[in-house]
Order: C-alpha cells, then sequence, then structure tokens
C-alpha cells in the first residue's frame, strides 16, 4: 500500500523533472504553448475521465465546467480586486457550487438520459455566455486580456515562469486526481460505474456519491480552465461549446479511459495531430475524420489501453509459452 | 414579453394564418430530419450524430442535381436517394462495427463522419454560399389563406413532409415488414430466429433514416443556403426535437417538431427574446419529468 | 544550467527527446539571414465562414506575387503562411504564436473574424510582431484605447464609418421618400447588435422623424428566417435595416422573396455589397440599398480593375469585402519592408506604418491613410448603392465625405470617453 | 426478528404479492420456495427495500422498514445475494470484497487515503476463507466461473454483516453435484455466523434437506408453511406443485 504511493510520487518526481527539463532542453516558445495547451486540455479529459472511465457517466457537457473556469477567473482578475492565487480559489469554489446545483439535477438520470442532460446545461451555459454580454462580452468574449499581477515575488508576464506555475498546478491537479483514482472513493465509484444496483444493495448511497464526483471533476475542469484562460489571456464562449466537450471525450478514447494517466496521452497525441495536421493541409477534417475511424475501427479502444493489453497478452503468451517449454523439458 | 401582440395576432385571421404556416414550415422540415433520427435510434438504438451532415449531403446532391438537370423532380430524387444510399453504405462499413460497444464509440465514429463529410463538401463544391434558387413551377405569388399569405413552394414543402411522415407510419404500423422493424426494435434474436436477415433489415432502416434526411436537404435546398457545416444547428435542433418527443417514436417527433415550430412561430410575436430559453427548457424539463420523451417508450432491459 | 542555455541557445537542431523534437522539429532559419521573409495569416478556413479566409488568401497573393515578380524586398521574396483556426478564438491565439514562435513569420496579417482578431491582438501584444487585423470590423479594437497594441493595426472598415455613412445615405432616403417606420432584423451576436445599434443612431442624428418600430434578432446562421419575415409582414414597417451577411443574408433574401417582402419595403443592408452573395443569390430583387462592400467599378479606375482581374485569376469568384482588405494590408506591409530596407523588427516596422498614406486604387482619390492616433485606416470607400439584376449588381454608388465621418467619429469617440 | 405482515404488491393488474404475512425467527435457515412466477424474487424485493409495497409492513430490528430506501435497509442489517449474480466485473475479486467491506465501514467516502483501508485486510481474508474464495483472490470478477461468481456474490453481501441475509437461488445454474457443494457452504455460513438466511431455492431435495422452515408462495400468496415433513405431506402443496414443477425442476437439474 505504501509502496503505491511511493511510486506514484516517483512517476510524479519524473513528470514534473520532465516538464520542467524540456523547454530547458529546447527552449523554443512553442514548446512552451505546446505543453501549456496540452496541460490545460489534458486536465479538461482527465477530469472528465473521473466521470466516463471511472464512474461510468457519460457527460457531453464537461465543457461548461472548463468554460466556468476560465470566464470567473477572468472576470475576477479583470476586476482588479484579487490576486491570482485568490481568484483561482474563488474560481474552483464558485464552479464547485455551479456542477453542485447541475449535478444535483443530472446525476438522476441514468445512462444516455444522462448525457443528454449534461448537453442540455452545456448549451444553456454556452447560450448564458453569449447573451449576458455586459459581463462575458458575448461571442467575442472576455476582451482587453486578463491581467497577470506578480504574487509572492511571482511574475506570470515572464513567459518561463508562467510555464513553470502551469506545471506545478498540473502536477498539483495530477497529484488529487491520482489520489481520488487509488482512494476508497475511487473503489466506490468503480462499483458504481460497474454494477450501480449492486452497489447500492452494499451501502452505497449511489446519487450522492455520483454527485460528489460530479463536483470534484467539475472543479478540476476549472482549473484546466483557468491555465487557458491565463495562457491566452481571455476566455471565449467556444470553450464552453459542445465541441470542446467532444474533443475532451476524443482524447479520452484516444489516449484510453481505463489507464490513469491515458486521457493526458490522448491529449499529446490530439494536440500534435492538430498540430501537424493544420500545418499540412487546409483538409484537417478529412485527416482527423480518417485518423478516428481508424483508431475507432481499428483498435476499438483507446492507444494506451491498447498497448497495455498487448503487453498484458504478449506476457500472458510468453507465460504459456515458457510453461509449455518447462513441461517438454521435464518430459 | 408582449403577450399582447400575441393575442392582437391570435385575433386577426392575417396574422394567425400566416404564423401558423410558419410553424408548420419550421416544423415540418424539422420532424423530416428528426423522424430519420428518431427511427434510427428507435430501432438500432444508436444515435446518428452524422444525421445534419447527411442533411446537408442531401442538399448539395439536389443542388448538383438540379444544376445539371433543371428539374426539381430529379434533385429531390437525387438528394433522398443518394443520402439513402450512403446511409446503407455507413451503416455497413462503420457503424455496424461500434453497435454494443459504448456510446461514446458510436459518438465519435459519427464526429469522424461529419468531419470527413464536411471538407469533402468544401473540397468538392467549394467554401462559397450556394444556392439553388426556386424552381419555376414554383415561382408564383404566394397563396392568400384568410388574409394570411403562404408562398407556394412552402405548401408544397409541407404536404409534402406531411404525406412522408404519413407514409412511413403507416408503413410501421400497417404492413408485415413494419412489424417486423417493430419486433426487431425490441427482440433482435427473435427476428433472427425466424429467419429474417436482420443484418439486411439495419441497413434498411438506417438508409430510410437517413433518407429521411436527405429529403428534408433536397426539400430545404430552394430557400436555405448551402454551406460546408450546415448540418450543424438542424442537428442540435432536430436532436432537442427528438429527446422531447420520445427517442423512437415518429409521433413523438411529429409533436415535438411542431411544439418547436409553433414556439418559434409565436415566440418571435410575443417573447423574442426567451424562444431559445424555453426550448432549452422544454428539453431539461422532459429529461427531468419522463426522460424517455414525450412518447417514447422506456428502454427495454 | 546556464551553460546548457547559453551553448543551445541559438543553434537549430535535429531529433532529440520525442515530444521536443516532434514540435520544435521543423528547423527555420530565424532573422536576417533568411531569403524569404514569411508572414503568417491565422484565419477561418473551415466549417460555416471558410469563405472569410479562402476569400482573404488571393487577396493578400495578388500583392505579394506582384511583388515578387518584380524582384522582392531587396531580393528577399515574401511568403504568405496561413493556418486555419477553425472559428475558435483560443485556436486563433494558438496557431499565431505557432505562426511566429514555430514557423519563423516575423509579420502577421489577421484573417480572423471579429471574436478571433482579439485573441490575436493579445498575442501581438505579448510577441510584438507587426500585426494588421485585415478582417475585424468591431470599431472597439482600435477605437477603445485600453486595446492599443503598439505594433498592431486594423486595415479595415470600421463599424462606427460605417454607421455614419450609412446612417446618412438612409437619412437622404428616408427623407426623399417618406420612410418614417423603420424595423431591424440582425444576428443576435455582438458585431450584428453594435452594427445595427449605430446604423440606427445616426440614421436619426440626421433624419429624426425616423421611428424604430421593431427590432428582430434571429440567431446567427440560422438557417431560416421564415418567422422574422412573416413577423416583418405583421408589422409593415416601410423599410428594414439588416446586418446580416454572408450565407445568412443569402437565405434570407430568396426566403423573403417567396414572400415579396420587397415590393413594398425599403431594404438597406450592411453587407449585400460582396460579389459573392450578389451572384449566389439567384432572384436579385432591383433596388435593395447597400453597403460597399467591393466592386470592380468602385472606386473606377484602372487598378481596381486589374486588381478584380488578378484576384478572378487565382479563385473563381470576384473579390470579397475581405479580399481587397487584405490585399491592401499587404500592400501595406510591402511599402513598411520598403521603407525599412526589408528590417523586420516589429517596432521599426509599426513606426512606419502608423501615418502611412498609401497609395491604392482601392482608396478614395487614389489613398489609404493608417491613421497614427487609433492604428485603423481611413479614406477607403464607404458607398452606399442600389441593386440591379445583373453584373455589376450594384450601381449609383453614393460616397459620403471623409471629413464628415471623421467629425462625427470625434464626437462619438467623447461621448465613449475614449478620446 | 423479521416478520413480515399483510404484505401486498401488484404491477398494473398483476398481483404478484398477496397479502402475505410471515415471521421469521432470528438465526432461523427458511426457504421460499414455489412455481415460476410464484412472486419470490418480488417478495425480496419487497423486504429488502428495492420495491415499495402497496399495502402491509415489514417489521425488521423493530422498526416497520416499508418506505425506508434499500440503502437504509442494507444500513439495517440486511443484505441480499441475486439470482443473477450481481457482480463489479472488472474488479478483482479480493478489490470488490474490500470495496463492500470499506462500504460496510462507512467509509466510501474516504478520500485522503489509499485503498485498501488498513481497518478493511482483515475482513476481507475472513470473507474469502470461509467462501473457499482466497486462492482467486486476485482474479477480475467476470473471469470467475459461474460458482464462484455466486459465491462472490454471496461474499459481497457478507461485508455488509447482516443479521438477516437474503439469498435469491444461491444454486441457479448449477450441476446437481455443484448445487450441494454450494448449499453445504451456505448452510456452513449459517452456523458459523448466526445470522437468519432466508433462501429462494428451486430443488426440493435440497430443500428438505437444510431449511429449518419452508413457505411455499403461489400466485403471490402463501399457500403453506412448516417444516420439511409438514410441507411434503401437505396435500395443497402437492397438488398444486410438487405433482408438477417438481419433477420439472428435477429435470432441469439433472440436464
Amino acid at each position: 500500500m505504501k509502496s503505491g504511493v511511493l511510486r506514484d510520487l516517483a512517476v510524479g518526481a519524473v513528470l514534473v523533472a520532465l516538464l520542467l527539463v524540456l523547454p530547458i532542453l529546447f527552449p523554443k516558445p512553442a514548446l512552451r504553448d505546446f505543453l501549456i495547451y496540452v496541460m490545460a486540455y489534458g486536465l479538461l479529459a482527465m477530469s472528465l475521465n473521473l466521470l466516463v472511465g471511472l464512474t461510468g457517466l457519460v457527460s457531453f457537457g464537461h465543457a461548461a465546467f472548463f468554460a466556468s473556469g476560465a470566464y470567473m477567473f477572468g472576470l475576477l482578475m479583470q476586476s482588479g480586486t484579487v490576486g491570482i492565487p485568490v481568484a483561482m480559489l474563488a474560481t474552483v469554489g464558485g464552479t464547485a457550487v455551479l456542477a453542485l446545483v447541475i449535478g444535483a439535477i443530472c446525476v438522476r438520470l441514468k445512462e444516455i438520459y444522462f448525457s443528454f442532460i449534461t448537453l442540455a446545461f452545456q448549451m444553456f451555459i454556452h447560450s448564458i455566455i453569449l447573451t449576458w454580454v455586459s459581463l462575458t462580452g458575448g461571442d467575442q468574449g472576455l476582451r482587453g486580456g486578463i491581467p497577470r499581477p506578480p504574487f509572492l515575488g511571482i511574475d506570470l508576464n515572464d513567459a518561463m515562469t508562467l510555464y513553470v506555475f502551469c506545471v506545478v498546478v498540473f502536477i498539483l491537479c495530477i497529484a488529487i486526481m491520482r489520489q481520488v483514482w487509488r482512494s476508497p472513493f475511487g473503489f466506490t465509484l468503480r462499483m458504481i460505474r460497474d454494477n450501480p444496483t449492486r452497489a447500492n444493495f452494499l451501502g452505497a448511497d449511489v446519487v450522492r456519491v455520483k454527485l460528489g464526483i460530479f463536483v470534484l471533476a467539475g472543479s478540476m475542469a476549472s482549473v484546466g480552465g483557468v491555465l487557458l484562460a491565463l495562457f491566452v489571456s481571455g476566455a471565449y464562449p467556444e470553450f464552453g461549446f459542445w465541441t470542446t466537450s467532444g474533443e475532451a471525450i476524443f482524447m479520452i478514447m484516444l489516449g484510453g479511459s481505463q489507464l490513469f494517466i491515458g486521457p493526458v496521452i490522448g491529449a499529446v497525441l490530439l494536440r500534435l495531430l492538430d498540430h501537424f495536421v493544420t500545418i499540412y493541409t487546409d483538409h484537417h477534417g478529412l485527416v482527423l475524420g480518417a485518423v478516428i475511424l481508424v483508431i475507432v475501427l481499428g483498435l476499438r479502444q483507446g492507444v494506451a489501453d491498447y498497448i497495455v493489453d498487448w503487453l498484458e497478452r504478449r506476457r500472458e503468451t510468453r507465460a504459456a509459452a515458457a510453461s509449455v517449454a518447462s513441461e517438454k523439458g521435464a518430459a | 414579453m408582449n403577450l399582447e401582440a400575441l393575442a392582437s395576432c391570435l385575433s386577426t385571421s392575417a396574422c394567425a394564418v400566416t404564423q401558423v404556416s410558419t410553424a408548420l414550415i419550421i416544423g415540418m422540415l424539422l420532424f423530416m430530419v428528426a423522424s430519420g433520427l428518431s427511427l434510427i435510434f428507435g430501432v438500432l438504438g444508436v444515435i446518428n450524430f452524422a444525421h445534419g451532415a447527411f442533411y446537408m449531403v442531401g442538399a448539395y446532391f439536389a443542388y448538383a442535381a438540379y444544376q445539371a438537370t433543371e428539374s426539381f423532380a430529379v434533385a429531390f430524387l437525387a438528394g433522398a436517394l443518394g443520402v439513402g444510399l450512403i446511409g446503407i453504405l455507413f451503416e455497413r462499413f462503420i457503424m455496424s462495427r461500434v453497435y454494443g460497444k459504448d456510446v461514446l464509440m458510436q459518438l465519435l465514429v459519427c464526429y469522424a463522419a461529419i468531419l470527413i463529410f464536411d471538407d469533402l463538401v468544401k473540397i468538392i463544391a467549394g467554401p462559397e454560399y450556394k444556392m439553388m434558387g426556386m424552381p419555376e413551377a414554383f415561382a408564383l405569388p404566394p397563396l392568400e389563406f384568410g388574409g394570411g399569405f403562404v408562398p407556394a413552394y412552402y405548401v408544397f414543402m409541407i404536404l409534402a413532409s406531411l404525406a412522408i411522415g404519413i407514409g412511413l407510419w403507416l408503413a410501421i404500423e400497417k404492413t408485415r415488414l413494419g412489424k417486423i422493424v417493430r419486433a426487431l426494435a425490441i427482440n433482435p434474436p427473435m427476428v433472427s430466429a425466424l429467419g429474417i436477415n436482420t443484418t439486411m433489415l439495419y441497413a434498411g432502416v438506417f438508409g430510410v433514416g437517413s433518407l429521411l434526411a436527405g429529403i428534408a436537404g433536397a426539400l430545404a435546398a430552394p430557400t436555405r443556403t448551402l454551406t460546408p457545416g450546415m448540418g450543424l444547428s438542424i442537428l442540435i435542433e432536430s436532436f432537442i426535437v427528438t429527446v422531447i418527443g420520445g427517442m423512437g417514436s415518429i409521433v413523438g417527433a411529429l409533436i415535438a417538431a411542431l411544439l418547436i415550430g409553433f414556439t418559434r412561430a409565436f415566440g418571435a410575436i410575443g417573447f423574442p427574446l426567451f424562444v431559445d430559453g424555453l426550448m432549452f427548457a422544454m428539453m431539461a424539463l422532459v429529461l427531468i419529468l419522463k426522460p424517455s420523451g414525450l412518447l417514447g417508450r422506456e428502454p427495454a432491459r | 544550467m546556464s551553460e546548457i542555455k547559453s551553448g543551445i541557445g541559438r543553434r537549430t537542431f535535429i531529433g532529440g527527446a520525442v515530444a521536443g523534437a516532434a514540435v520544435t522539429g521543423f528547423p527555420h532559419i530565424a532573422g536576417a539571414q533568411a531569403k524569404v521573409i514569411k508572414v503568417g495569416m491565422p484565419t477561418i478556413l473551415s466549417g460555416r465562414v471558410a469563405i472569410l479566409g479562402t476569400s482573404s488568401i488571393p487577396g493578400v497573393q495578388v500583392a505579394f506575387n506582384a511583388i515578387n515578380a518584380a524582384g522582392g524586398i531587396d531580393g528577399r521574396k515574401l511568403e504568405l503562411v496561413t493556418r486555419d483556426s477553425k472559428g475558435r478564438p483560443d485556436e486563433a491565439a494558438k496557431v499565431t504564436r505557432d505562426l511566429i514562435n514555430n514557423d519563423g513569420c516575423e509579420i502577421i496579417l489577421d484573417g480572423e473574424a471579429s471574436s478571433g482578431s482579439f485573441a490575436v491582438h493579445e498575442v501581438i501584444r505579448d510577441l510584438g510582431v507587426l500585426c494588421l487585423h485585415t478582417n475585424s470590423e468591431s470599431s472597439t479594437l482600435t477605437a477603445d484605447p485600453k486595446q492599443k497594441v503598439k505594433t498592431a493595426f486594423r486595415c479595415a472598415r470600421q463599424g462606427i464609418h460605417d454607421a455614419v455613412a450609412g446612417g446618412s445615405y438612409a437619412a437622404k432616403i428616408a427623407k426623399e421618400k417618406g420612410l418614417k417606420k423603420w424595423m431591424t432584423i440582425s444576428p443576435d451576436y455582438a458585431y450584428g447588435r453594435d452594427n445595427t445599434a449605430e446604423f440606427i443612431q445616426y440614421a436619426k442624428v440626421f433624419e429624426p422623424s425616423i421611428e424604430v418600430v421593431d427590432q428582430l434578432w434571429p440567431k446567427l446562421f440560422a438557417p431560416d428566417y421564415t418567422e422574422s419575415i412573416t413577423k416583418t409582414m405583421q408589422v409593415k414597417p416601410q423599410a428594414v435595416y439588416s446586418a446580416l451577411w454572408g450565407g445568412d443574408l443569402v437565405a434570407f433574401i430568396e426566403q423573403s422573396n417567396l414572400y415579396r417582402v420587397f415590393q413594398n419595403t425599403a431594404f438597406f443592408s450592411g453587407g449585400l455589397g460582396d460579389p459573392p452573395i450578389l451572384t449566389a443569390i439567384k432572384n436579385l430583387p432591383q433596388g435593395l440599398n447597400t453597403a460597399y462592400r467591393y466592386n470592380k467599378k468602385f472606386p473606377d479606375n484602372p487598378g481596381n480593375e486589374q486588381f478584380n482581374d488578378e484576384y478572378v485569376k487565382l479563385v473563381k469568384h470576384e473579390p470579397t469585402n475581405w479580399g481587397w482588405q487584405n490585399f491592401v494590408a499587404a500592400n501595406f506591409v510591402i511599402e513598411a519592408l520598403k521603407r525599412t530596407a526589408g528590417k523586420t523588427d516589429g517596432a521599426a516596422l509599426a513606426s512606419e506604418v502608423s501615418g502611412m498614406q498609401l497609395k491604392t486604387p482601392l482608396g478614395v482619390g487614389g489613398t489609404i491613410t493608417m491613421r497614427d492616433t487609433d492604428h485603423t485606416i481611413i479614406n477607403y470607400p464607404v458607398a452606399w448603392g442600389k441593386t440591379v439584376s445583373k453584373a455589376p449588381w450594384v450601381v449609383d454608388y453614393v460616397d459620403t465625405e471623409w471629413s464628415k465621418i471623421l467629425e462625427i467619429e470625434q464626437q462619438w469617440k467623447k461621448e465613449k470617453g475614449w478620446a | 426478528m423479521l416478520s413480515v405482515q399483510n404484505l401486498s404488491k401488484s404491477f398494473g393488474g398483476v398481483q404478484a404479492t398477496r397479502d402475505v404475512s410471515i415471521d421469521f425467527p432470528d438465526g432461523s435457515l427458511t426457504a421460499i420456495i414455489g412455481p415460476n412466477g410464484a412472486g419470490k424474487t418480488t417478495f425480496f424485493n419487497l423486504i429488502s427495500g428495492a420495491i415499495r409495497p402497496d399495502a402491509g409492513k415489514v417489521v425488521f430490528a423493530g422498526q416497520d422498514i416499508v418506505g425506508r430506501s434499500s440503502l437504509e435497509v442494507v444500513r439495517l442489517g440486511m443484505a441480499r445475494a441475486f439470482q443473477v449474480a450481481a457482480l463489479f466485473p472488472s474488479l478483482t475479486v479480493k478489490d470488490a470484497v474490500t470495496a463492500a467491506v470499506t462500504s460496510h465501514q462507512r467509509k466510501s467516502w474516504t478520500l485522503l487515503q489509499r485503498f485498501p483501508l488498513e481497518g478493511t485486510q482483515h475482513r476481507t481474508d475472513e470473507i474469502l476463507e470461509l467462501l473457499g474464495l482466497s486462492s482467486k483472490a486476485n482474479t477480475l470478477s467476470r473471469n470467475l466461473s459461474h460458482g464462484d461468481q455466486k459465491l462472490l456474490d454471496i461474499g459481497l453481501a457478507l461485508a455488509m454483516d447482516p443479521k438477516v441475509l437474503l439469498l435469491d437461488e444461491p444454486t441457479a445454474g448449477m450441476g446437481p453435484d455443484e448445487r450441494w457443494r454450494m448449499i453445504g457452504k451456505v448452510q456452513h455460513l449459517w452456523e458459523v455466523k448466526k445470522m437468519t438466511v432466508l433462501f429462494i431455492e428451486h430443488d426440493m431435495d435440497i430443500v428438505f434437506k437444510i431449511a429449518q422452515a419452508i413457505h411455499v408462495l403461489k400466485y403471490g400468496a402463501v399457500l403453506a408453511q412448516g417444516t420439511a415433513d409438514e410441507i411434503r405431506r401437505n396435500q395443497d402443496v402437492i397438488d398444486a406443485y410438487l405433482g408438477t414443477d417438481h419433477h420439472l425442476a428435477h429435470a432441469a437439474g439433472q440436464e
């Protein structure tokens, strides 16, 4: 048990080191930009996977909380009344309340109807962003930049500092989600994913547990929104559009939903794909669509899930071969 | 909110007729798209998120055929049959491989199809706006009913949609094939045990569902602008319709489509800023109170 | 660590760790030794408004082809690198960063629509290269001093200029024909609402008897306008103003034709004047009033027709409003580069562009000026004309005096607290 | 003590349970039998809070639990296993039982510690030992044999430390030898844990062999009740039930 924590810490440390060393080895702003994007969308996908992969709740509206994070944070910073840390905490708290209200209605619905109603709420929030122009700037987004006043001697206007800040926040969130993944609560979620009726008969309060993870996942998604808002220095209604939710789902499917880090792998793959496809062709949809079809119809699961399964199968066949060989040897 | 304007509109026959016809124009086209979506879900249990793209392809097929032949009948058939065929191919080669998988797989496959179709249309037809234009036969002054005016083409569109809807309903409820299809929706192994080729049947149903999207596209082509990506907004609206009416219910789709049509037509008079909110509220309310929709049956499991 | 930094600092490299190499593995030679000068353009190339990008690009290409054929800037050719933002502002920000940081673009022609342009604006604030917004008409972008970015300019028509010109034209017609009852039908988003409000505001300034009896706000990209059209028939206004544009406008006009709406209602459109729209409409009613977007006969000079012909050679249709704006923007860039002798430093180029009076066939009187105070162009065509059913589709352009526009713009800025 | 009084329930026009009154003394081992469609599973659903009865009382632990959710009923100490083993396919045997134990300890919300919690280990091992599943602790639930799946289902219920255990056909779908092994385990469990056990069973030989009391349901009503001998001699039961279904059940069992 303790060794699990140690292993996670070790992996986390390697990840931090990698993320910090990469831009030093390759000091190009483009790499930093790329990684910040991956981290922001990675948080969105990872948090969605707490619902999809861990609890079996297929939300079509997760980007609503991503947008809420970006907008709440942006508005708080533009108000000029609070510093970045307070604004971030308030944003996460505010999004948690929003997720609580929406979740209280949604988690009572089962299966595809849960998906529908989350989609409906996302459409609702998106239309609020579009119509409440005086607050949100409507379709033009939050304009005029989001100020980044220095705090505790940290100045996020410096690109490298901003990057390091994003890495720290990202790893922190990943650590929290990893803890959820491995905690007793995480196993309650697995019970609900596999068989909610049975979980109920084993004393798990299914509706409240679902609501709990819905709120938690929403809060984590809002951190992704905060990072993106900090980076692009704005917030846009597209953050809360259904295509953003769709992209997060695609990241999960591309990477894999059963491996903890799968969605981040998916985020890296999708962003790389996006990056290169837009460079080489204007027919971005054609290429991306073809890749999706190949993965979905060819692998029938996420890339990371596929590799994990493949390794396992190979180990099994080897073990079987070895046992056959030893039997032969004995004979 | 201007209920006075609404009341005064309803009290004059000219306004009432025009707005009712507006509701029918919006509603019936929506019904064409939504009924296909609903049919496919009802029988195959998958949500065809690519349905909007099929509508778009139908419109472009009709446009191309009309450019070539100047005949609206040919254009209509090209849109309907072309998309029906694409639907069958899509079902056979792609969709059928993700039956029984989780809904995310189906979503992704459809998303891929949307991306590909949008891009193909852009490559083949170009990104600029296309307008098919009104066929000669319908280039008449609007018809007058009780002081209200309805363009001739819209009268045709409403009647055609209605006829197709009734035909579809009769086919499902009253024919032997319809009975088999309904049985297929509830108990596929049983249908298969009767010696019926369910694979063909699935493809056929998907084809008919797509055909309806193609018809809607062809009917829309003379009055709506053709652009890549035009399927998106109609997908969202017909999705709302299907959820409200009940996934799998043709009559439910009709009722919900007309509900949306009337909301928009009379909302424009009485509460223009609240129309979208009302559409959303209806969908959320239905989902909360009766998740399977107004006329949907509870999922069998 | 500092050693490593300074060691690798400026070198380009090949290979390395997977992600690192994957993203930055396109070696380019930065700075003054490059053979070509790369100009980046983030724009929309997919979805419903793909034509925004696809009709912007040839505008730039016409200008670049000309200078490259003439030997370039001191022998260095200009190259346009375009990227699809898919209409997403955050994507616009990202591709702009990529264009500059990764692809070695030293100048940005921002072909984004208004929301994307604000995102690009913030990137430029961060990175400090020369940027010309070529498609954003939103007044705030340059008029609000809070938005000001030293190296960013707008080379596109501006909402307030259009509003003044449109208002005065509408007032004149209203006076002549006694049009008092007005109605507006515009798309429900920032541009549609601002544009409509400003048009009506100035129409009333010039003709106080104008009364707006109703305003309809159909959704942006709505495929069907029947409920707005039939509502119009109930209200029976004498004139309608619409800020609809693009495919939405095409659908609106064709659907209105079915009801014969324009037989007894005057129509004023801010967006009808683009040739691809005029030609897409199968039954273009005569006598609709539209703002100038582009016309090969206006300004009527050989340079304009030459631009039109070169443009048509590249794509199959005549230029859009975006086409000429990008053509002019590209010429601003070329002229600035000539004056800096090929130096691409953002501040140096910006000081050249600021206040530049560019000779161009698209200008009123042959020049378009980049105003130094607020980094936006003036003296471009802001005329209104009437539709006819065959090419050149719009005739009888009536120009509005720029002196009048500038005077009212100044008052407007004062009201907003921007001047 | 668990007792039901005048319990009734209809679905549409069909009366699934008619005025059923039964007492289950503490520590008893009771069989519920009856032909297919007699309302046995519905009866379990009614007492365990899954379905709300139209009328009647379910008195458990000194209170009427009608209207309580199944969750509350579980927490009062009534657990159940299902006719078709209700498992968590993607969890290993050990993780599944540990998760159930954790849930029983009201620690399913624990976030700051890692799974498994230290206090659960002992209990999990005990349950696996009791059911003879220890050697399969690391097998995924979905890869278990049918019999082991049924055992694990019971194991999950045991994790609730129940005072009353409801077993819906613990031997369903098993061959004759496996049935006896299974029922032996159930009997062993009952003896060791001193719980009140109610089980639904088709195999009369099993029922007559181990049940202390037998209640026969038919068309939702109690047809007869008593000891094995009494039921064997009851003419109603012989007429209505043994004459037909017993042989059918036998035949099915022999397959």
